[in-house]
């Protein structure tokens, strides 16, 4: 596959535009009590994930936390699958089985959607230790928020791989909140970005807010992890426009900063450069904003015209059968 | 009496013992400016202030141990778990610091401590946030655990909670949170002692244990039992889980000599079972059936609402025990 | 045929499986250069070297999820808990990640993972240091438990653990470690199957069902009853917690009619409780008397030996118990 | 009571020595098993405890891991007490109920004896959060081993003390092993004392075979926190001459190290610097050693004539009866 530069950035902001458009009818579908559960949006932080997956390899393990649908469509789960898992239907990436906040895809290398805060840090890192025990060129993307920084398993996982060298890039998404506390009134540090210091790995500052430099720096990382497995730590900077669920008015900030954010909005942003540097017309990108709402749109259909999964298979997902041969 | 929420009920019994004892804090994520997730503190910032209502970061461990600490030399905290499916990242303060405490320092240190919040399963919250935790933590020798059912029950046991000198768990269910009930007035002093369970309707033919969210199942069933099978249903709702009001259980299982268990926990070591084996060793001869349990199925919870239901326990599954019992 | 220990036996089952799978990889606190803190991991290191045979930080929480992550993508880890007392730091990969995440991925992924180490009160390391954790595991849906009582079983039951494509908890006993047995040569692939109890003496008047430290008590048991008061009873070792061996059980106590179960756990929703609860409710018209349980008072462990015996289950106490089934 | 500076000397020197031979006949007893279950010597590390004692107040909270005989008695819980709570008896610090790991003395502001690694420092994190709470003076003095920075709640409770601005000290004995592991093969860092920066918590390393210059940079700390509460965190680099435990023979070091940490002894260096000064004679150092040894030895005959805690108190222990008034 071509290394990062040369992926098709124009591709990638229609996955940006189909990850926006699958959260807004998301949402439109929660409100109607299709959607149970929790459901976390991911709007505003497009950027992160893609350019993340723009700039790895597909085969790259890639796990994050609960605000996990824009990762699963990066990976290239299909919108189906996905709106279909938020219905609870048989067709879901995880047969219905797991809901907005356990998105998984094998295939797909998306090995989850994890709900309980800072836990699958650890996983990654032991995601991370399998590819160098069986010495593959793979690199593991650790996604998780501000709000991680400060659970012991994230301690633990992050000292453990400084330790063993393990080829993980630990990606923050500071969104600059955890539900309603900031990170100021979170952590005892000024920058997020230095606690990995005490760990002895590298940290980077990323903006999140825009694609190439999400790329760019992260391309950097992943290829020196490539060539000397070791363990690196992302800031990236960025920020949800909505609540933190569906229930959250989100009172805690202010309208401010919110308006600040969207100014620099990515999919805004990427679409600008790529006018600016005639790589994109308007019709075009009215045309891949089109196709997003369509394929967003038709997600729902599927969703709502698959089976639910069979009540008989109640018991078949507690256990698996056999033993290693 | 009056008619309030569960959730205002709880909220009273935290802004009552706040204001009665300078040592009672109340700390957790998102207790204070966001006045909790599930809104059980609202307005307690604003009333008691930044002191003494503490908002913390996401370190479950962290602050479940610094309520015991601050137990330790002399201070009340109510430690809240957003959920105690959460409190599982905390396991270790819970069932090591805070129980053993008392007989490690052979009896210098008691800690007098309250961990509360939501338990059980709530609606299509998905296997890692749906763990009900009454069965695991009622193994640990030094805690006492109630799970209240209704805004009377919640006021009175909270409050009793906080005053206790030993560590307590107040298993609150999500799902009741909104659920109403008649409660003495405010300026009243509600206190209901722990390891006292409450027949919450009277029968003679079989006697429904129950507690927490199954409470309200327990009732309806007991309706319908009495007048589609003309069964006459007992509901006993414990309260408390430990201490166990044993008497109760006997008194009512002397007289209808037929039991069922509905219970919210997983089946496998469950309340449930404990409860069977003490009403079977103590009165065997009293029992004209088998003692029959409906718990959850003992799978982890799937997200799908279809699913989740058959999961849970449900009226259907209750009188199918029933009629078991009751060899109809 | 030939006599080792249960240490040597855990030994030969973790060798053996290293040497056949090279997927197989052994992770804990001083499981490699210090050959374990109780030696079962000895000479391993230099057998198979530091990429299989991981040291780790005061880390339960971090290398149990490390352990899991790597299981989502093929390998087969086995974890050490030094001691499962300190698994409770890592209790949130043990309840949550590992038996949940087949179920949340929908059949996506399963977790080969095998969870090992002493459990259960040793010997006056108090009350911190004697937890007795397989009920509280046995909750929870998605993992399996065995408890092996002789090196024959600790070798044959560990080695399938490790070939289960489930989490499974082994959980040892360190005062048995230097117990001995005979187990089959070393050429011969000893596998014994999780949820097969095995009937350890053969008996008529009452069923002692016994696990891990308590098979060794209940024999002898057995041996005083039949001599000193001419009662026989048959023993059955559950060897596995869960699946639970309910045949088995159901297959002794119709012919005895008369139960006493001893563990080694707390008594408050302890495995017995579900064991009652299941026997009672199958076979009810079967038992000739109530069923008795012999497990730990319900206190934390006092360090003092005389407390700490009079808080473990005992040959006396088990008499007792059976006196009491057999009305004698 | 008397600033830090004005603390005897000597009388601390017969601390240090009251401890040693303590413990010397602690190991003795553990041999002839009068003591059960695990049991580790703090011999070696005496400077640390004892410094830091003499730099703080009776009345500073005090509580520390399972290494926990030292901090007793420095705190005052008699020789006593100590050996009858390694015999289990009912004189014992702990009634006998803990143990060797498990020491309590509530009248001296001794906390604990904690044996789950790491889990008793967010016990002193709460203590510091009550004293904040009540506007004491009152500093914490939290002590733990090298092993114990990987764990969680290490972590949590850090960047709590940090968030809150708790009047703490984390003082992380550096004995360069947990049991087998040596902190270089424990901790991604070179040096432990870096971790501090990662909660904005100021750090020290101080030279732990040095009475003085323990209790002197200590003092300074504590006295900074007393004036403006704020967490510290020290490093202090000890040794111990014993296996982890009495059952750890210990082969995973060199005879050299030994050797070189032996030529730094505390105790050795204390009573030259005093004799040196001529505030000390060779007599009068043979009087407190002979005090010391004849104080351990009548301690053991003490413990040996105690009662064992009665049975019948078995379960007044589990629950305290009655409620706040
Ligand atoms: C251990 C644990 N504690 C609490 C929660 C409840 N909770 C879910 S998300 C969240 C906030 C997380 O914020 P952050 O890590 O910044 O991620 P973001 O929501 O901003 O993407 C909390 C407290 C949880 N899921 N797990
Ligand atoms: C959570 C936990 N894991 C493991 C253990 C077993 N253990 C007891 S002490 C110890 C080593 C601790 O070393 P360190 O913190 O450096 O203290 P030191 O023994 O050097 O004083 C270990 C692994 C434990 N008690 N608690
Ligand atoms: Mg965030
Ligand atoms: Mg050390």
């Amino acid at each position: 596959m071509p290394p990062p530069e040369q992926r098709d950035e124009v591709e990638m902001l229609s996955l940006m535009l189909l990850i926006r458009r699958f959260e807004e009818r998301a949402s439109q579908q929660y409100q109607a009590q299709k959607i149970g559960g929790f459901c976390h949006l991911y709007i505003g932080q497009e950027a992160v994930v893609c350019g993340a997956v723009a700039a790895a390899r597909p085969d790259d393990y890639l796990i994050t936390a609960y605000r996990d649908h824009a990762h699963a469509l990066a990976r290239g789960t299909t919108a189906d699958a996905c709106m279909a898992e938020l219905f609870g239907k048989a067709t879901g990436c995880s047969r219905g089985l797991g809901g907005s906040m356990h998105f998984f895809d094998k295939e797909h290398h998306m090995y989850g959607g994890h709900a309980i805060v800072a836990a699958h840090v650890p996983l990654a890192a032991g995601m991370a230790f399998a590819s160098k025990y069986r010495d593959e060129e793979r690199v593991t993307l650790c996604f998780f928020g501000d709000g991680a920084i400060n659970q012991g398993a994230f301690h633990e996982a992050l000292n453990l791989a400084g330790l063993y060298k393990l080829p993980i890039v630990f990606i923050c998404e500071n969104n600059l909140f955890a539900m309603g506390t900031s990170v100021e009134r979170s952590t005892s540090l000024k920058e997020i970005v230095e606690r990995a210091e005490g760990y002895n790995i590298p940290g980077t500052v990323i903006d999140g807010m825009n694609f190439r430099e999400v790329r760019d720096k992260l391309a950097e990382i992943i290829d020196s992890i490539r060539k000397d497995p070791h363990p690196a730590f992302a800031e990236v900077r960025t920020y949800r426009y909505r609540g933190h669920s569906m229930s959250d008015p989100a009172s805690y900030r202010t309208k401010e900063q919110l308006e600040e954010f969207r100014l620099h909005d990515p999919i805004i942003r990427l679409r600008a450069q790529l006018t600016r540097e005639g790589k994109l017309t308007n019709e075009q990108f009215d045309k891949l904003d089109k196709e997003a709402k369509e394929t967003a749109l038709a997600s729902v259909k599927f969703a709502e015209e698959s089976p639910e999964p069979p009540l008989e298979k109640l018991y078949d997902y507690t256990y698996v059968n056999g033993a290693s041969a | 009496m009056r008619e309030i929420t569960y959730r205002q009920a709880l909220n009273e019994a935290l802004a009552e013992e706040l204001a009665r004892d300078p040592n009672v804090f109340l700390m957790g994520e998102e207790v204070a400016e966001y006045n909790g997730a599930y809104k059980v503190s609202q307005g307690l910032l604003e009333r008691f202030g930044p002191r003494r209502i503490i908002d913390t970061p996401i370190s479950e461990n962290g602050f479940a141990g610094m309520g015991v600490g601050a137990a330790m030399v002399g201070l009340r905290p109510i430690i809240e778990f957003m959920t105690f499916s959460f409190s599982f990242v905390a396991f270790d303060q819970v069932v090591n610091n805070a129980p053993n405490m008392l007989t490690m320092s052979g009896g210098q240190f008691n800690i007098p401590i309250t961990f509360r919040g939501p338990n059980g399963p709530a609606h299509q919250l998905g296997a890692t946030h749906s763990h009900a935790t009454e069965c695991l933590y009622a193994n640990v020798p030094g805690l006492k655990i109630c799970t209240p059912a209704t805004p009377r029950d919640a006021k009175g046991l909270l409050k009793t909670a906080i005053r206790d000198n030993n560590p307590v768990l107040v298993l609150e269910s999500e799902l009741l949170y909104s659920s109403k009930g008649m409660v003495e007035p405010e300026d009243f002093e509600l206190l209901i002692p722990l390891g006292e369970a409450e027949l919450k309707r009277e029968g003679s033919d079989v006697t429904i244990i129950c507690y927490a969210q199954t409470v309200p199942l327990a009732l309806a069933v007991a309706e319908t039992l009495e007048s589609d099978e003309e069964i006459s249903a007992e509901v006993l709702d414990l309260r408390s889980i430990k201490p166990l009001d044993l008497e109760a259980i006997l008194k009512s299982v002397s007289k209808t000599h037929r039991v069922v268990i509905v219970e919210q926990d997983r089946p496998f070591c469950g309340v449930g079972a404990e409860v069977c084996y003490r009403i079977q060793r103590e009165i065997f001869d009293a029992l004209d059936a088998p003692i029959m349990r409906v718990a959850q199925e003992d799978v982890p919870m799937p997200y799908n609402e279809r699913l989740e239901q058959a999961v849970l326990p449900n009226a259907e599954k209750l009188i199918a025990a029933v009629r078991k019992v009751c060899y109809t």
